[in-house]
């Protein structure tokens, strides 16, 4: 709960400094969150002791701002506009899975395909004992699939809405096809009770530590990556690509390529974000695939404002933080905060909480 | 048990006419579980007018017994003895039965009523021996049989002896027996005719042949009744698709409102039926049959007054924008379920299909139609018919094909686009309401009801062509014969989870939708 | 600038196979990548139809553009004239015809894509320039360099490009707002962003839909100016309403009616075609 | 201007909140105990009920006089039908709250959501709902019933002449675990009671499945082999199209019963029960139980839902996943008094053979070693006004099986709790 305000303040104050002291503050805001984790091993009693709670939950916002950012150089800068980008995260997360169910269950089967009396693991599950070549399914599934998808759809040129229903049936498709047991995912119990990650226990405090970390580092890599992206004429290309397909085409470039890049880049980064997620959160289950979670994803991408890598990771740290706080404090007001929210960012913000931000800055 | 021994406690209890009814409601009052299930089986092979009454009222649930077990008969809130002239110690306590019991009942009653003098009881009284006859009743049919005077009971009458015969000692009556149940199309004779297929169950060749032709008789009749059961399903899913969808053909197709709060139109559609029906419980219990009726408007008006509210205040701000009022939009339907989550609470309300609603139209042995589900087809196509009209043959649908086609030229023509947009947004959440109405028909009715909706209706927007009410008609009765056929072969979760894909290769292949106009696109 | 080309040059194309009389320079450039012009058509339209739900909109087209030419299309509205521009450029795709591009690009046959990259530029009716991006970066996207996703990942400006998009930067008057975002110009500044595109792209065949709509008459002339410098170096297919601007740049036109060629010469003798005062005059 | 408003709005709600948080601190001397239910998202509609049922019970032992001399403090959090949630929710019961023990969880994943969180810090759980067995932790106590409890004794009855002497059995579920699950140890159940392989069809749909023509079509055409049952477990709200769809279709429960795991009162509180009368339930507890223990539980119940004016308070009802709830609360306070303190392992210890005398009429022990209840199985009809008449129950409370013998491996697992790795 500290961390979205932070940054909210942060954020703020930078608008009002200008861009060295934005500078100045990321990287405070970063030097924090690399902090954090050394914190949490500090001894409970330590007045500046981080609590695995604590850890964890911003660990979670992390996660999701990595897949705000991801979204957002998809529609962002792409004009693709992904309803179904939690079926990437979920994919990535249950790679993830897979490997740390295989952990727990040691020389066994895991339990779950135990009480379904398999005998045997399914084709798929191959390999996931080991940890590279769970990385490798995490970047390959939600990468693949986004490619084969992504492939078809540009080729035959679906965007706009119909693009964004496309992935909606996609995710929805996915979800019910992970609620089958026979699926050999779970079911909808999906996986948990992780034990060990390369045979650290998952809840020692250095483990965690280590994965926030990484968070922290896949979040810093994605921004930069996306940084250098959106200055290359590549991003050009896509905010040319975004605002006059016909255009672009008629001045040679084929949008396939540029789209597809893009598109999967973006799936792989949201993976990237799923297999760090569930460790961290310690449960994967097909309702991450669930549509409404996709849109609530657009959300964030929207409330902070699109086409700006800071403004996203500002609005999945809000709504998130608001929801953390929301359904502790007035439970039954929740959706209606998140509703207004939508409406309000919609009708008056058009450009999200940064525009509003740079908007004060100017003043 | 065996035959022999019932026919001796048959002519046993003939013998003994007055004894045995002096008391049979008091004996079955006082009975246990199993003794009152051999009562009801002695009944049943032996009907006497004098005990309807009483049967009658155990299968309405009407008995009743004090705690000396005296025996009474609830008629219009007032506990009458049953037999004699006995006072209640204490308000006497209705008898539960339990299936078994109930189902003997219902054999018991039908051999009642086959002494009765209304043809049709009696017609019906035959068709459920047909489905239940017990071995013991063989000679209560054989004599009913004889002495029946209406033509189209006999032919019931003897079918249902038919199934009685097929273990017959006589090879010719089974043979007869066996042919006739080749005329029949029940699911049940097609089971009973398989056994005789074993030469150890039947001995005689001829009959076992005759078996073999009435079975391939009574298949193919089956599978018609099968094959007209799964077109009409599909039909039936497609009309309430459609009826899901045609709301949002007009907001989403007509507009270009990503309309994410359609499914809570529907939501609201079908909360307005259950407050007219909570109305008339409350001030016209006489007339609650009819509420339907009344709740289509009342749906109707509500849900477009509650869309034309919405369309004021937040999407006229947002036309133009596509995808910001998909944010929108989900917002509002965020608001609207929670809303109705406050006032109404969290769990499910109560909308009972009226009487007229409810049962089906036996077509065939194996195919009933569901009264619900042939109004709903009906209805969903006056729908379109209604909204058809709306739009193609009055002033309104003029200026809304203008407007949605050119609103800077519409509003240079004088056509006041505000206005335009409000009615005819109102009008797509009005239409959205009627589709909630038939939905409480035949689902639940809570808050997240609009939710599981909201996907398919786009679906079958899309494929059928954004703007094209033909295309949304021809994509939902589409959909819903496809699911049906892939149903029964795959099972409904990979049918579903097959037709999503199939939809996404589908839109891959033909971008617009079945219906799309070719044309030059302006940029 | 150069003056108005004499109209003895603007030969038929059909006559003059070997491209004989054009800027040598113009013809090596329309030479390369592999562009066959040996019979000096670079663009052949052969009964080309094109229907939509019933409704005719091209109906057995032919028409010729020689290497260099510089060519004037006029028609009533629903002529056909854009149509045949989708035609060419790929966004449509006739019922049946011929369409080629030089002697061996078959345009029936490519993706808009791959009609862009060999040569073919369009500037739309409405102009379209990439709103959200700079003066200067939309004429750095248009620029003729390699368009591949991993080229462009890795894209740098080099020193001749930048210059070449300075020069044009002067000549379409756009300098002073170079990092102006292209959404905030003018209606006819647009305009001239996407002739300004066209010119960096450096295609052989020009088609250009409406170019003065929206520009002062001084504006216009200098367009017209613009397009005659171009001619000979590049083929150009203008499509245009205001006779004015026709009359100052055509030697050969062509009518469009009912999504076939009316008559096809120079302005005068269109001019005094019977049927086609009948056409713009109405019954 | 409207910005500066939504400011000042976001600062206001935040004090509020504040006011909100500081109102759980202020008491000293309580013993708090956390409350986890979802209360918005779409599992509100089945556990808000839940959470008012241990406001009650808590209210109810407060009244008199708490637990050692201290007043019970209940922490609601919600965890918004939202798995990860959960685990977030309750480690923020435990570690931030520090509360004593936690009632809550309502589906299987929620609870293996917080299984993880429960086991690393050695907190406690009541889980009151039934479920599909395969699982016993130190950490959690299950006061619903196990397939053994619920799911067995109910074909049995299926199968006896009263129930109507089934001979085939159809297998409706909706696809997730608990009913893969169930239906497994129904058919290797089956089997072993001599069915044949191909009396036995299980079919299942898609969460939210509306549209049961086919298989209804398809259950008359199972039935017409013979005596045939339909064992649901169909989850919540496809119910009611199911059993509308069933009635329409002609069919009564006369000529196929159905017997349904995930049908109760709160359950038929939404839907139009003439066509559901005669089906049948399977349960732990019903409202319509006649004894003073629930006599008085019900009474209470309903003048609570009066007070707090909950919403339809007039028509509320008590089921079998509620008296699971009292009846875990009751015993965890039973167990604290018995070990003078709330220290979960000693509390773990003395809840070791616990009894209360349960709203159902009878005596509930808590197994010496399982975790889980010692529980009567009652099979009731459904009545015209939404509530269940008794048919058959078992003659005592039934021992729980969560490890199920009629699957492969479980003999070797423990019959006591321990800790999942």
């Amino acid at each position: 709960m500290t961390m979205p305000l932070n940054q909210t303040l942060l954020a703020r104050a930078s608008a009002k400094l200008g861009p060295q002291a934005s500078m100045a503050i990321g990287l405070l805001v970063l030097a924090v969150l690399l902090a954090m984790p050394l914190l949490h091993l500090l001894p409970a009693d330590n007045a500046l002791h981080v609590s695995a709670y604590t850890l964890t939950l911003v660990g979670k916002i992390l996660c999701y701002c990595i897949v705000a950012l991801a979204l957002d150089l998809a529609w962002g800068y792409a004009g693709l506009l992904s309803l179904g980008h939690g079926l990437f995260f979920a994919l990535g997360g249950y790679a993830m899975g897979m490997y740390l169910m295989r952990e727990a269950a040691g020389d066994g089967l895991p339990a779950f395909m135990s009480f379904l009396a398999w005998t045997e693991l399914p084709w798929y599950w191959y390999g996931t004992d080991s940890f590279l070549w769970a990385m490798c399914l995490v970047v390959l599934a939600p990468g693949l699939l986004a490619l084969v998808f992504g492939f078809f759809a540009f080729r035959s040129r679906i965007k706009g809405v119909y693009f964004s229903i496309m992935t909606q049936a996609l995710t929805f498709a996915g979800m019910l096809l992970f609620f089958r047991n026979e699926t050999g995912f779970g079911g909808n119990n999906g996986f948990t009770n992780f034990r060990t990650i390369l045979g650290f226990d998952i809840t020692a405090a250095h483990t965690r530590a280590t994965l926030f970390f990484a968070t922290v580092v896949l979040l810093v890599a994605s921004l930069y990556l996306g940084w250098r992206l959106a200055r290359s004429k590549f991003g050009r290309v896509l905010t040319a690509l975004r605002d006059a397909e016909n255009r672009l085409m008629f001045c040679g470039y084929d949008p396939r390529g540029y789209k597809l890049f893009i598109w999967v880049l973006s799936a792989v980064l949201c993976g990237l974000a799923g297999a760090l997620y569930v460790p961290q959160v310690g449960i994967i289950n097909p309702s991450e695939m669930s549509p409404t979670n996709s849109i609530e994803a657009a959300v964030w991408v929207a409330l902070g404002g699109r086409g700006t890598l800071i403004g996203p990771l500002l609005g999945a740290g809000l709504v998130n933080g608001m929801k953390s706080w929301f359904t502790v404090a007035f439970p039954e007001y929740w959706l209606f905060a998140l509703g207004f929210l939508f409406i309000v960012v919609t009708l008056f913000l058009p450009k999200g909480v940064i525009g509003l931000l740079r908007k004060k800055g100017e003043q | 048990m065996s035959t022999a021994l019932t026919r001796i406690l048959l002519s046993l209890l003939l013998l003994l006419p007055l004894a045995a009814h002096a008391g049979d409601a008091q004996d079955f009052v006082a009975a246990n579980p199993a003794k009152q299930a051999s009562l009801l089986e002695r009944w049943s092979a032996a009907p006497d007018a004098a005990r309807l009454p009483l049967i009658e009222a155990l299968q309405q649930g009407r008995v009743a017994a004090d705690s000396a077990k005296n025996a009474f008969i609830e008629i219009d809130g007032a506990y009458q003895p049953a037999e004699g002239d006995v006072q209640p110690v204490e308000t006497p306590k209705k008898l539960r039965l339990n299936n078994r019991l109930r189902g003997l009942t219902a054999t018991a009653l039908a051999s009642h009523q086959l002494l009765g003098e209304d043809p049709a009881l009696r017609l019906a009284a035959a068709k459920q021996l047909q489905k239940s006859a017990k071995p013991a009743q063989l000679q209560l049919l054989n004599a009913q049989v004889a002495s029946e005077t209406d033509d189209g009971v006999r032919d019931a009458l003897t079918l249902a002896l038919a199934n009685l015969q097929l273990v017959d000692s006589d090879p010719a009556v089974r043979l007869a027996a066996v042919r006739l149940l080749g005329e029949t199309g029940d699911p049940l004779a097609r089971t009973r005719l398989e056994t005789l297929l074993d030469p150890a169950v039947e001995i005689d060749a001829g009959v076992r042949t005759a078996a073999e032709t009435s079975l391939a008789q009574v298949k193919r009749k089956l599978l018609i009744g099968e094959l007209l059961g799964q077109a009409f399903s599909g039909l039936s899913l497609g009309s309430i698709l459609l009826l899901a969808a045609l709301g949002l053909a007009i907001t989403f197709g007509l507009l270009g409102v990503i309309n994410m709060a359609h499914g809570e139109m529907l939501m609201l559609g079908a909360y307005s039926t259950y407050m007219v029906q909570v109305m008339f419980q409350r001030f016209a219990p006489e007339a609650l049959a009819l509420y339907p009726l009344v709740a289509l408007p009342a749906a109707f008006f509500v849900t477009a007054a509650i869309g034309m509210a919405l369309e004021r205040t937040v999407i006229r701000h947002l036309y133009g924008r596509p995808l910001e009022t998909l944010l929108a939009t989900w917002g509002i339907s965020l608001i609207l379920i929670q809303l109705v989550r406050v006032i109404f609470g969290a769990q499910n309300v109560e909308v009972a299909n009226p009487a007229w609603l409810s049962g089906g139209i036996q077509v065939l042995p194996n195919l009933v139609l569901p009264y619900n589900r042939i109004v709903i087809i009906g209805f969903a196509l006056f729908v379109v018919l209604l909204t058809w009209l709306l739009l193609n043959k009055t002033r309104l649908g003029l200026n809304v094909r203008a407007v949605t086609q050119n609103r800077n030229m519409a509003a240079c023509c004088g056509v006041p686009t505000g206005r335009v947009d409000m009615l005819a947004f109102g009008l797509g959440s009005g239409i959205a309401g009627l589709g909630g109405v038939a939905l409480s028909q035949i689902g639940n009715v809570g808050p997240d009801l609009g939710q599981s909706y909201i996907i398919d209706s786009f679906l079958v927007v899309v494929l059928g062509g954004v703007g094209q009410l033909a295309g949304s008609v021809m994509a939902a009765f589409g959909l819903g014969i496809a699911n049906k056929i892939l149903e029964p072969q795959i099972g409904a979760v990979l049918g579903k989870i097959l037709i999503l894909a199939l939809i996404i290769l589908f839109i891959q292949k033909r971008p617009q939708g079945l219906f799309a106009l070719k044309g030059r696109v302006i940029d | 600038m150069r003056a108005t080309p004499a109209p003895e040059i603007m030969l038929e194309p059909a006559y003059d196979p070997a491209g004989r009389g054009r800027d040598p320079i113009g013809t090596s450039t329309l030479a390369h990548k592999g562009l066959n012009v040996r019979h000096g058509t670079i663009l052949t339209l052969e009964d080309i139809n094109v229907s939509f739900d019933g409704f005719k909109a091209l109906t057995n087209l032919t028409l010729y553009i020689g290497v260099g030419e510089l060519r004037c299309i006029i028609g009533p509205n629903g002529a056909g004239k854009t149509t045949m521009m989708d035609v060419i450029t790929g966004k449509t795709r006739p019922d049946n015809g011929v369409a080629y591009f030089g002697e061996t690009l078959d345009l029936t046959k490519m993706s808009e894509v791959q009609i862009a990259q060999s040569g073919i530029g369009r500037k739309f009716q409405k102009p379209t320039v990439f709103e959200a991006l700079s003066v200067f970066e939309n004429l750095e996207l248009a620029q003729k360099t390699n368009k591949s996703v991993w080229a462009s990942l890795r894209a740098k400006l080099t020193g001749e490009q930048r210059d070449r998009i300075d020069e044009v930067l002067q000549t379409i008057k756009l300098d002073s707002s170079r990092s102006r975002p292209a959404g905030l110009l003018s209606h006819g500044q647009k305009q001239f962003l996407e002739i300004g595109m066209l010119l960096v792209q450096d295609p052989q065949l020009l088609l250009l839909d409406e170019p003065v709509a929206g520009m002062t008459d001084a504006e216009t002339e200098f367009t017209a100016e613009l397009f005659k410098s171009l001619a000979r170096k590049h083929s150009l297919m203008v499509v245009e309403h205001d006779m004015g601007f026709v009359g100052s740049i055509a030697d050969h036109v062509t009518v469009l009616h009912q999504g076939s060629v009316l008559a096809e010469g120079s302005l005068e003798q269109v001019q005094n075609d019977e049927r086609v005062i009948e056409v713009y005059l109405g019954r | 201007m409207q910005r500066r408003n939504l400011i000042k709005a976001f600062t206001l709600s935040a004090s509020i909140a504040a006011m909100g948080m500081s109102w759980t601190l202020h008491a000293a001397e309580t013993i708090k105990v956390g409350v986890l239910h979802s209360l918005s998202g779409t599992m509100a509609i089945s556990e808000t009920s839940l959470k008012d049922m241990a406001l009650m019970t808590i209210d109810e032992i407060n009244a008199k006089g708490g637990v050692l001399g201290k007043q019970l403090e209940a922490v609601v959090v919600d965890p918004a039908s939202n798995w990860p949630l959960f685990a977030e929710r309750g480690r923020q019961l435990l570690t931030q709250d520090k509360v004593a023990v936690t009632f809550g969880c309502w589906t299987s994943v929620s609870r293996k959501s917080v299984l993880p969180v429960y086991e690393e810090l050695n907190g406690l759980l009541f889980y009151p709902v039934q479920y599909e067995g395969e699982e016993m932790s130190p950490n959690v106590f299950y006061t619903g019933a196990a397939p053994n409890q619920q799911a067995i004794p109910a074909v049995e009855y299926l199968m006896s002449e009263d129930g109507g002497g089934a001979k085939r059995y159809f297998l409706l579920g909706t696809d997730y675990v608990y009913p893969r699950t169930t239906n497994k140890i129904l058919r290797a159940f089956l089997i072993s009671k001599g069915v044949a392989d191909k009396d036995i069809e299980e079919v299942y749909t898609p969460f939210g499945h509306s549209d049961y023509q086919t298989i209804v079509a398809n259950i008359k055409k199972f039935s017409a082999g013979g005596k045939t049952a339909v064992i649901s477990t169909v989850n919540g709200d496809s119910n009611v199209p199911f059993y509308k769809e069933l009635a329409n279709q002609g069919i009564e429960a006369t000529d196929i019963p159905v017997v349904a795991f995930s049908v109760g009162e709160e359950e038929l509180r939404g839907i139009d029960t003439k066509p559901l009368v005669g089906q049948l339930a399977a349960w732990n507890y019903f409202q319509s139980v006649e004894n003073p223990a629930n006599t008085k539980f019900v009474a209470d119940w309903k003048a609570y839902a009066k007070a707090k004016s909950l919403p339809n308070a007039d028509t509320v009802v008590t089921n079998d996943p509620m008296e699971a709830t009292y009846v875990g609360i009751h015993m965890w306070a039973q167990a604290v008094e018995k070990a003078g303190t709330t220290d979960v392992d000693k509390v773990r210890e003395a809840m070791y053979g616990q009894t209360f005398a349960a709203p159902s009429g009878f005596t509930l022990t808590m197994d010496k070693t399982n975790h889980h209840l010692h529980k009567p199985v009652m099979i009731a009809e459904v009545q015209e006004d939404g509530q269940f008449s008794v048919v058959w129950q078992t003659e005592g409370p039934v021992r729980a099986q969560p490890w199920s013998p009629y699957i492969e491996g479980n003999d070797k697992k423990p019959d006591y709790a321990v800790k999942s790795n």
